[in-house]
């Protein structure tokens, strides 16, 4: 832990909200449209902070804290990630499964403030973010094994920071565990083809629908939420992939950066590529996001034995 | 070994003295609270001194029966379910006296409370019983006190059905263990324990069969799929705190004989830890799944006991992967996280269903289609609830998700091994299914029961429980948050247990658990921050709301100007995305019209196996019924038969000497 | 003198019963006739007395056991009966309180008797001083149930004089000093015996006695009769008459295994006792009628004791301790039973509530339920503990498994029948004065018995047991 | 063996077929009546020393089967008015060549036998042709009162293969024997005179209502 691993942890707290500017930019552009800027999340988190807020009076205290506790728990999740790609701020072993509860306790506050409602659109949306959720849950814990399989590591900064350096050894398994990133991504953080939000339908939303009551300052930390939580696992997927374990410091922090946003533009593809699919057809979204890493544990094991 | 048997003795006494003074209901129940948690706390003393290292302790109880003395004792293995039993228990019967007091004028409390207090002590005494015999009676009288305890509303015919089911599963687990031991026996001088374990390397091919016959009977009594059968209905029936102690303690005892098998018979063969770990994963993923179909809130929590036997199965068959393959660091973190799971697992399951049971009485029902935002009539009952939830489903900073982590950490360490053990990371897949649908699961129950609408007015004229209720919910929810911020505080007990079970010295598994140890201070620094981050975010939010008016206003209803309760969403239908995609797995039935959506689910096992198989005994046993029908002249025609029969086996094998 | 005043005293008993009119008085002479009978056994066990009448009668260990099973149920019995004669006056009560006493007189006679000719006639005479007691009621069902039971045990104890006969023939070989058909002399001199006379002899002596045991398939009077006797008389019957039946197969048992020829005698007694465990399970199933019930619950413990006694070893010391056990498991269960009948009226099940409308007695039904079907930590459960360990320990494992899985189906059809009128809300009309301390005196004792017999073998009953499986050529666990 | 008493055997041989091939009770009786009077002379034809124990066991034997049962069986005919056919489950014709069948069988399987004295062979055969017989006897005929008959010609059998061992088996003993049949007929005697009082016919058949649904 050094003040490096502070920077990192500060940059990814400002420039979060840039990833869904630029997913949204690059379909647009790829759409033949200009889109939003870049920033806009920005001036949207700034309008929305300084708007009042209305609560239902069905809801309870749950409602109240549940943006908090999902800010808090994304928050604490970062701090588990080697940003800076050398270590974490808190790191020990098994820190994985720290980091896949922190996320997940987000989402059961998230899910509990939708029910809180009372509302039938939000417990809908509530439903259907709950289920998507497990069932990604199991991917993502394959993407760790596999990952520390091949690094022999079982915290994430051992994992994240040796992975790389190990392409030419196991690169057919690190490239499956970098897609099934990608897959989960789009799906944890609700972008096309699992989840649109950009849609005004609220009977196809999953995530959008879940938080129609959050106003003002909530409403504005739940998008932020939902960015860092994009750039924690745009994050991972350049860890994965870019090597910058022996960079300097300022150039590691450049690369990564760099990674992230082209990340950003990648997702931004394939919205602009892909249709929003049937919610029917999700799960087996997330089973071949489970797959992928399956197959790179079988490959690792099968090159270990 | 004085304070055990004074502490079980004053528990019984309680128990005792709840008949004796049935005309006094009032003085009875606190009669009975003092007795059972005085005699609890007493006994509560040399287990915690045997878990913090004491030496062993042993007795031998004034018995006189064929096999060797009734051995009494102590190690940390014992000590740890011990703890587990007295205090769950002790806070149960609290409860119970509460709970209790609204049935007085039905009649057969007292004897509850006797039940209670005899299922108290025969469970100490499984755990502690240190000869064949002993173990088998305490066991049995465990289970028929159990048994007593569920039929306490015998007057519904569904009680009486889930007894009995309860009843057979638990004979059967009988006698198996009889056969168990049987076997073992033969080659020992007596049936002591010690005797059993001295023998256990001459048992050669045997070994496999007391193992297997092992993990069926104890599996039986803890409920692993596909053995469960009986546990949700059984637990549903039984009043709520004997629940409690029924899923957070007595189905622990199976995994307290499992480990125990481990401990007396040493390193088990690879096919075991295979076998415990698959049944484990299975156990998990399908109690959750069918636990998401229910909407009756106690059954419900009875399938989570399933799916949390099966986390456990999942670190013990990696433990004992562990000890199959010979890795050491394996067996100690798989062994470790079950013991730990088993631990969290009474705590907040009780919670939860003590919880449960306030509910019950505060609404009248346990149908979660008519309950709904009991958080703003209960808050008491809904923070305990929330945060035994949260800890059931495993997330930081709370107890559940401690132990999930070191049994990751053990599937991880097994994959990292190099031997055939590795293959058992994909445990970890299941464990993660197991978790996120837990959460969807608790998000239901949470969400149905305290959030949104009331759904009756029963659920919306629900008034909070009283102190003696929702102290041991409280206490229960304080230990669980302890637990999960500082673990470290039970770690190097329950290494000591590893140690007993995995025949590993302590000062070796005190090595192998240190990163367990150093991890479990890290997830304090994390709940800190959590907690610290929360705090920052509040503030912020604060000041922000401090400038802008907040109003309160109805829920935004998409332009719909008139929402109903019935219009919102339903235990039923939130599950229904998920049980779609498992279809037949969920064992449930859909009934999909235009105005309702309703699931109905079915106990697979039980209804789609067991009772056609049941009916077809009985329809076997009916074919024989016709050779008894009443003619004299036919029975003696049996007789001659019979004689010519042995004359033909005379006439074959009567020659020769 | 003590041996010959164990058969004298209930016939003398029983003569005198007959000679007043009294109902009261009848009752204090039959209590005081089996307190004296059992006073005679208590002094039979402090000082064992030596063979009289050359040989004939002795008191070894195995007949010791049944002997006192006899008396303690009998002393039970009568002590119910007291109650149980307030309530029910059957006909002749004259005949009544004689026949119980010329009951304790043969079967005081079978137990002592080491001659197997006496042992036939004892057994005869026991038989025949039950029936009467079945009939007491005067009615079409009793005399059916007393016709049937006259018939088939009438027909099976011919058999096993037949099968005495054959023992004596498989004497001639013998030097002429040995007395015909004395037990000593027959253990003493098994391996001259002749095999093949010796085998024909133990065949048609397991038929004879087997079908008063009521092993299946020769078990068929069992249900009718126990389904009419009065509760008393089946009590009697479960616990008292069938040990004595027992006793005649092991006595065979024993001659035969002292020749050496227990690989011959073992798979029929194994096999008699599947086939009555089977049979058990059948019919246990779906049994509305509680003293049915019970029946088909003797047919499975006959079959459990002569399992043990087929399994040798150990499985014979687990026999005898069972046969104990299942006379004060039966006998509390059939007096249990028996309140129920008189309460209710009827035993056909159909009543619900006991477990409210009569506690006690429905409590001791419930503890009869688990003693008899074997649950730790009553008696019953150590004697099948050992019988099933002895399966194992002979490598029947596949024997043991579908033992334990025939035992498990037939609790599961004793728990329903039984637990069914004990729970529920109560029938009208149930006389809770059945509940009378007269009533529930008896079983209450045999139910502490068979509790204390599960968790404390007293040394003296230990150390008849282990030479009674010595005896029977197997070993102490 | 004497002349005296093989022809005492052969004709205890001829009762057994006469009871099977018979539709009348009393002629059932009086055959039963005759076999326990031929069986009474036996040990005197068999045993020649005339001991005290060889007369007290014809005596006795001739009291209880030749004398009292068949009287008492005939009072209880009588007294319940039982209707005098036999019932037979299987005709006249096949009864007797089942019992035939059964002498054969019984001739068959005595000499092979390992008897210590030859000359018990035709003793032996005859108490088996009578145990078989009886047992057919038990299970062919309907009335309650031609089962007792099928169990003393049971009994009879039984008796017979005791004369074997008439020397060595003691004379008290013979004696118990004796009574217990004595009183166990007596008891089912009764027991049949009860029947008839309670259902109008004697057919044992009637007494069907004890059994399994």
């Amino acid at each position: 832990m050094t003040a490096v691993t502070w920077v990192a942890l500060g940059l990814t707290l400002v420039a979060a909200p840039a990833l869904p500017g630029i997913v949204n930019r690059t379909k647009s552009l790829l759409t033949g449209r200009r889109g939003a800027p870049v920033t806009q999340l920005y001036r949207d988190l700034a309008r929305l902070w300084r708007k009042g807020t209305v609560y239902s009076r069905t809801t309870t205290w749950v409602f109240r804290i549940a943006p908090i506790l999902l800010l808090a728990t994304t928050a604490a999740a970062a701090c588990l990630l080697p940003l800076d790609g050398r270590s974490a701020l808190l790191t020990f072993a098994g820190d994985f499964i720290a980091f896949a509860g922190l996320l997940a306790l987000g989402r059961f506050a998230l899910v509990l403030a939708a029910l809180d409602t009372g509302s039938s659109f939000e417990g809908m949306g509530a439903s259907r973010e709950g289920t998507f959720g497990s069932m990604g849950e199991p991917a993502l814990v394959l993407c760790f094994a596999a990952l520390a399989l091949a690094t022999g590591g079982t915290s994430l900064a051992l994992m994240f920071s040796e992975a790389p350096s190990l392409w030419s050894a196991d690169g057919p398994a690190l490239a499956m565990v970098a897609g099934a990133l990608l897959l989960l991504t789009i799906a944890e953080t609700g972008r096309v083809p699992v989840d649109d939000p950009a849609t005004h339908l609220e009977l196809t939303m999953i995530h959008e629908v879940m938080v129609l009551d959050h106003s003002g300052p909530d409403l504005a930390i739940v998008q932020y939420a939902t960015a860092l939580k994009l750039a924690l696992f745009g994050t991972m997927i350049v860890d994965v992939l870019v090597p910058r374990a022996g960079l300097p410091v300022a150039a590691s922090l450049a690369v990564w950066l760099v990674a992230l946003g082209a990340v950003a533009v990648a997702l931004g593809v394939v919205e602009a590529m892909m249709a929003r699919m049937s919610l029917a057809r999700v799960p087996r979204f997330l089973v071949a996001a489970g797959i992928l890493p399956a197959f790179a544990i079988i490959l690792l094991l099968g090159s270990a034995g | 070994m004085t304070p055990l048997l004074v502490g079980l003795a004053l528990v019984l006494l309680g128990g005792v003295a709840a008949v004796a003074l049935a005309r006094r209901p009032h003085l009875a129940a606190r009669v009975f609270v003092v007795l059972v948690v005085s005699g609890a706390g007493t006994a509560l003393v040399p287990a915690v001194r045997v878990l913090r290292g004491a030496a062993l302790a042993t007795i031998e109880l004034p018995t006189q029966v064929p096999g060797g003395p009734w051995v009494m004792g102590l190690d940390a293995l014992s000590a740890w379910f011990l703890v587990l039993i007295l205090g769950v228990g002790a806070l149960a019967a609290i409860f119970g006296a509460w709970y209790l007091a609204a049935e007085v004028e039905h009649g057969g409390v007292p004897q509850t409370q006797l039940g209670f207090a005899f299922l108290l002590v025969a469970l100490a005494l499984v755990v502690s019983a240190q000869a064949t015999l002993f173990f088998l009676a305490a066991w049995e009288l465990m289970a028929l006190a159990c048994y007593f305890l569920i039929v306490f509303d015998h007057r519904r015919a569904e009680v009486r059905r889930a007894g009995l089911v309860y009843l057979v599963a638990t004979h059967a687990a009988t006698l198996l263990l009889i056969v168990m031991f049987g076997l073992w026996s033969r080659h020992a001088p007596d049936f002591t324990f010690a005797s059993l374990a001295a023998v256990a390397g001459e048992l050669g091919a045997t070994r496999s069969l007391l193992l297997g016959l092992g993990l069926v009977a104890f599996g039986l009594k803890a409920g692993l799929v596909p053995l469960h059968f009986w546990l949700p209905e059984a637990h549903a029936s039984a009043p709520s705190h004997v629940s409690a102690i029924m899923s957070g303690v007595m189905i622990k005892v199976g995994i307290y004989g499992m480990l125990r098998l481990v401990a007396m018979l040493g390193a088990p063969p690879a096919w075991w830890g295979w076998t415990v770990l698959i049944l484990g994963a299975v156990s998990g993923v399908l109690g959750v799944l069918w636990a998401l179909a229910q909407h009756d809130l106690k059954r419900l929590l009875a399938y989570h006991s399933v799916e949390n036997i099966g986390i456990i199965l999942v670190g013990l068959g990696a433990g004992a992967l562990g000890l199959a393959y010979r890795i050491p660091l394996l067996a100690a973190l798989g062994v470790l996280g079950a013991v730990l799971h088993t631990l969290n697992h009474a705590l907040f399951k009780g919670l939860l269903f003590l919880g449960a049971g306030g509910i019950l009485r505060a609404t009248g029902t346990r149908e979660l289609e008519h309950l709904g935002a009991l958080a703003r009539r209960m808050p008491l009952t809904w923070i305990t609830f929330l945060i035994g939830s949260i800890a059931i489903v495993g997330l930081p900073p709370l107890n559940g998700f401690v132990s999930e982590w070191v049994v990751f950490q053990a599937l991880f360490h097994a994959g990292l091994s190099g031997t055939p053990a590795a293959l058992a990371v994909f445990g970890a897949a299941a464990l993660g299914l197991i978790g996120g649908l837990a959460l969807l699961c608790f998000a239901k129950v949470c969400g149905t029961v305290f959030l949104g609408h009331p759904r009756t007015p029963a659920a919306g004229d629900a008034v909070e429980v009283p102190a003696a209720a929702w102290g041991p919910m409280l206490a229960l929810a304080l230990a669980c948050g302890l637990l999960g911020v500082l673990p470290g505080i039970v770690i190097p007990s329950a290494a000591r247990v590893v140690a007993t079970v995995a025949g590993i010295p302590a000062d070796v598994i005190g090595e192998l658990t240190r990163p367990a140890l150093s991890g479990a201070a890290r997830i304090s620094v994390l709940a800190a921050v959590l907690l610290g981050v929360t705090g920052l975010t509040a503030v912020l939010r604060a000041t922000a709301q401090r400038r802008t008016a907040v109003a309160a206003g109805a829920t935004w209803a998409c332009g719909y100007a008139a929402p109903t309760t019935r219009m919102q969403y339903s235990a039923s239908s939130f599950a229904a995305p998920l049980v779609d995609v498992f279809g037949k797995l969920a064992g449930v039935t859909v009934e999909r019209t235009a105005q309702a959506f309703a699931t109905h689910p079915a106990n697979v096992v039980l209804d789609r196996a067991l009772e056609p198989a049941w009916r077809a005994v009985r329809r076997a046993g009916a074919r024989l019924r016709p050779i008894q029908q009443g003619r004299l002249q036919l029975y003696l025609l049996y007789i001659v038969a019979t004689v010519s029969v042995l004359l033909l086996y005379l006439a074959v094998f009567g020659g020769a000497r | 003198m003590t041996l010959l005043a164990l058969v004298v005293v209930p016939a003398l008993g029983a003569v005198g019963a007959y000679a007043h009119r009294g109902t009261a008085y009848r009752t204090a002479w039959l209590l005081g006739t089996s307190a004296v009978h059992a006073g005679l056994v208590t002094a039979a066990w402090v000082s064992r007395p030596a063979p009289v009448l050359g040989g004939w009668v002795a008191l070894d260990d195995l007949g010791a056991l049944v002997l006192t099973i006899v008396s303690v149920l009998f002393l039970v019995v009568a002590v119910y009966a007291v109650g149980y004669l307030r309530h029910e006056n059957p006909r002749g009560g004259r005949a009544f309180v004689s026949c119980l006493l010329a009951f304790l007189a043969a079967a005081s006679l079978v137990s002592l008797s080491h001659h197997l000719g006496v042992l036939w006639v004892g057994m005869e005479a026991s038989t025949l001083a039950i029936a009467p007691l079945i009939y007491h009621r005067h009615d079409r069902r009793s005399l059916e149930a007393v016709w049937k039971y006259l018939v088939l045990s009438s027909v099976g104890i011919a058999l096993a004089l037949l099968g005495t006969f054959f023992m004596a023939t498989a004497q001639f070989a013998v030097p002429a000093t040995d007395r015909p058909l004395v037990l000593a002399d027959l253990v003493g001199r098994a391996p001259q015996l002749h095999p093949a006379w010796l085998k024909a002899a133990f065949v048609f002596l397991l038929a004879g006695y087997g079908t008063k045991m009521g092993l299946a398939p020769l078990h068929t009077w069992k249900p009718d009769t126990y389904g009419e006797a009065p509760s008393p008389v089946g009590a009697l019957m479960c616990g008292g008459l069938t040990a004595l039946a027992f006793l005649g197969v092991a006595r065979t048992t024993q001659v035969v295994a002292a020749a050496g020829l227990a690989s011959f005698a073992q798979p029929v007694l194994i096999g008699f006792g599947v086939v009555s465990l089977v049979v058990a399970a059948a019919f246990v199933l779906g049994q509305a009628d509680l003293r049915r019930l019970l029946a088909y619950s003797s047919v499975e413990h006959m079959g459990l004791l002569v399992l043990g006694l087929g399994l040798g070893g150990t499985g014979t010391y687990g026999s005898a301790l069972h046969l104990v056990n299942n006379a004060l498991a039966k006998g509390l269960l059939f007096l249990a039973v028996g309140n129920v009948v008189l309460a209710a009226g009827t035993s056909s099940g159909s009543v619900r509530g006991l477990g409210r409308a009569l506690p006690i007695s429905a409590a001791l039904l419930v503890v009869g339920l688990f003693a008899a079907t074997g649950s730790p930590p009553f008696g019953p459960f150590l004697s099948e503990f050992i019988i099933l360990r002895a399966a194992v320990a002979g490598g029947h494992t596949t024997l043991a498994l579908v033992v334990v899985a025939l035992l498990a189906t037939i609790f599961a059809g004793m728990a329903v029948s039984i637990l069914r009128v004990v729970h529920g809300e109560p029938s009208p009309g149930i006389r809770p004065e059945a509940d009378h301390a007269w009533l529930v005196a008896g079983p209450i004792t045999l139910a502490l018995t068979v509790l204390l017999l599960g968790l404390y073998v007293p040394a003296p009953l230990g150390e008849a047991l282990r030479h009674a499986a010595a005896a029977l050529g197997g070993i102490a666990p | 063996m004497t002349t005296l008493s093989s022809l005492l055997l052969t004709l205890v041989v001829l009762t057994d077929f006469a009871i099977l091939g018979t539709s009348r009770l009393s002629t059932c009786i009086r055959a039963i009546g005759a076999q326990g009077l031929l069986l009474a002379v036996l040990p005197l034809a068999l045993h020649p020393g005339w001991s005290l124990h060889i007369i007290g066991l014809a005596l006795g034997t001739g009291v209880v089967k030749a004398v009292a049962l068949p009287w008492f069986l005939r009072w209880a005919i009588r007294e319940a008015n039982v209707r005098r056919e036999v019932e037979p489950l299987i005709g006249f014709t096949t009864s007797v060549l089942l019992g035939a069948a059964a002498v054969a069988v019984a001739f068959v399987v005595a000499p092979r036998l390992p008897l210590p004295e030859r000359e018990g062979t035709l003793l032996v055969a005859v108490a088996l042709s009578n145990v078989l017989t009886g047992l057919i006897v038990l299970t062919s005929r309907r009335k309650a009162i031609t089962q007792v008959v099928g169990y003393l010609m049971l009994e009879n059998g039984i008796f017979v293969f005791g004369l074997t061992q008439a020397e060595r088996v003691p004379f008290l003993l013979e004696l118990g024997v004796l009574l217990d049949v004595f009183v166990g007929v007596f008891i089912m005697g009764i027991v049949v005179f009860h029947i008839n009082r309670e259902f109008d016919t004697l057919s044992s058949s009637r007494l069907e209502e004890l059994k399994e649904p």
